[in-house]
């Protein structure tokens, strides 16, 4: 019983890796890339790690609780810092895109 | 099962390598590299379950760590100040 | 105080890493991890939070563990959106940059507000100014008024995060 | 949006805050558990000093030059690399042979445990010292001193002295 809800676990976690990644080659524009992949790949790698706490010695599952509460923390923050930084730099949004408050501050 | 998902992981690998090698500004490679040390932490995760050996998180979280420091410091590179400011 | 505080999360996360309560209890473990979580707290402990007497309210812990399931919920809700974005063959995006306005105002409160406006459906903080304004990256923009874009994306988290980090 | 702010923004600087620590006792833990696991004192020294690098970046170079100095990194360079030999030495005191294990060991067949070794844990301790502070002034050293050419011929300035024009 364990073990195959471990399984789904870590399939559905799988799934969501594969989607992120799918957007971050399929979406035009490194804010959208960048937003797709971090949610996806961080709830499918917590969805991973607890695939595993479920079905694991109790050494592996309290560090694997560990390293998800630093996933969960650190992968939002650096893709804030990357998105602040490609503003700074001058990197310009989609063509397509609706609104920019930030651009229209500066001026 | 398990091999359904260690061929997820390579494909998302491969997907991260594509947008590294053209990802047409620095930044789309920096997403890139982030998002491929991610999927690194999930093969450590695979093996532990595989192995039932703890010490395979040690390296999943000193992955973790260092890429997360390696985005720091190439957005704030991007940001156009240096490192000590 | 502070010093104190950090020495004892220190020490739970040391038991949590080196598990030592196993067949029998391994005490050299747990001397060595009580010095070294009193070292690492020593060397670190004035920087770790603004306003310690925060720590003793104990219906903060309440609130918080009320946090994480509306937390959880949008988190999933985020990835399907996402799903149906990415493998529709027309990519239904329309992206752009709003401002919201939020009423937090201690930094920790931000972080967190900030970290999970990242991990819900469509949103990413972008930039935060000093007066409480966060500038969001939508991924499909429906308003661009500051009101109507507040009211959808700050307030079902800030009703929650006021009671813990306020 | 005020440029002129030290370091990044508001939520690295309180992530960094409070990851900091932990960040540190992982380090630690993984020295000390270094002839149990995988690791030891080079990948513990470097995460010790992935710590401070992390805290540089965060805010600035003040904050962290104040907290451990150069004087102090070398200080504590010294002081792994002299703790080294003297434990290797030690062994030719007591039994005649260069870097032997004179710490009484329990049986290998036995359970492992944290002070089951000798002096492995000692040697891990001032590799990581050693690596740690090392590698923490090679990132100071490249980031603040820079080269600036006056009238044709390089001049080697630290932004320390500037500030203290």
């Amino acid at each position: 019983m364990r073990e195959i809800l471990s399984l789904i676990f870590m399939i559905v976690g799988g799934f969501f890796n594969l989607f992120g990644c799918i957007g971050l080659v399929r979406l035009p524009d490194i804010y959208n890339r960048l937003q797709a992949s971090t949610k996806c790949v961080t709830l499918g790698t917590c969805l991973t790690l607890l695939g595993m706490m479920i079905n694991g010695p109790l050494n592996s599952s309290l560090k694997g609780f560990l390293c998800a509460i630093f996933i969960l923390i650190t992968a939002p923050t650096a893709a804030h810092a990357l998105s602040r930084a490609s503003i700074k730099a001058g990197i310009n949004l989609w063509e397509k895109s609706v609104v920019n408050k930030l651009k229209e501050e500066e001026k | 099962m398990i091999t359904i998902l260690f061929i997820f992981l390579l494909i998302c690998s491969f997907l991260c390598l594509y947008r590294i090698s053209k990802g047409p500004s620095p930044g789309d490679r920096v997403v890139g590299i982030d998002i491929l040390g991610i999927i690194v932490v999930n093969f450590c995760t695979i093996i532990t379950y595989l192995t039932k050996v703890d010490f395979y998180m040690n390296i999943a979280l000193s992955w973790a760590l260092l890429s997360f420091i390696g985005t720091l410091a190439v957005s704030k590179f991007l940001e156009g100040k240096g490192f000590d400011e | 105080m502070k010093r104190g505080i950090l020495t004892f999360l220190l020490f739970i996360a040391w038991i949590f890493l080196t598990w030592p309560f196993g067949k029998e209890i391994d005490w050299q473990v747990l001397v060595v991890g009580f010095f070294i979580s009193i070292l690492s707290g020593y060397i670190f402990g004035e920087g770790f939070t603004e306003s310690p007497h925060k720590f003793f309210g104990f219906k903060r812990y309440l609130w918080a563990i009320a946090y994480i399931p509306v937390l959880i919920y949008w988190c999933i809700i985020a990835n399907l959106d996402v799903a149906y974005r990415v493998l529709h063959p027309n990519l239904p995006i329309r992206p752009g940059i709003v401002k919201v306005k939020t009423r937090l105002r201690s930094k920790s409160g931000l972080t967190v507000l900030a970290n999970s406006i990242t991990l819900t459906p469509g949103t990413m903080s972008v930039e935060i100014d000093s007066n409480g304004y966060l500038y969001i990256h939508w991924i499909y923009v429906k308003t661009d008024d500051i009101e109507k874009a507040t009211e959808m994306i700050v307030r079902k988290f800030e009703k929650i995060l006021e009671r813990i980090f306020e | 949006m005020n440029n002129n702010e030290k370091g990044m923004s508001i939520i690295v600087k309180t992530v960094t805050r409070w990851i900091k620590g932990f960040i540190f006792l992982f380090g630690l833990s993984i020295v000390l558990f270094g002839h149990l696991t995988p690791g030891g004192g080079f990948p513990g020294g470097v995460i010790f000093a992935a710590t401070f690098i992390l805290i540089t970046l965060a805010f600035g170079k003040e904050y962290v030059l104040k907290k451990i100095g150069k004087t102090l990194a070398s200080e504590l360079d010294s002081l792994g690399a002299l703790l080294f030999l003297i434990i290797a030495t030690l062994g030719i005191y007591f039994s005649g042979i260069f870097f032997s294990n004179f710490i009484e060991k329990t049986h290998p067949t036995g359970n492992f445990k944290l002070f089951s070794s000798g002096i492995i844990p000692l040697c891990n301790i001032s590799i990581g010292m050693k690596v740690g502070s090392c590698l923490f002034m090679i990132f100071i050293i490249v980031s603040v001193v820079r080269v600036i050419f006056e009238d044709g011929k390089g001049k080697l300035i630290t932004t320390e002295k500037k500030d203290k024009k």
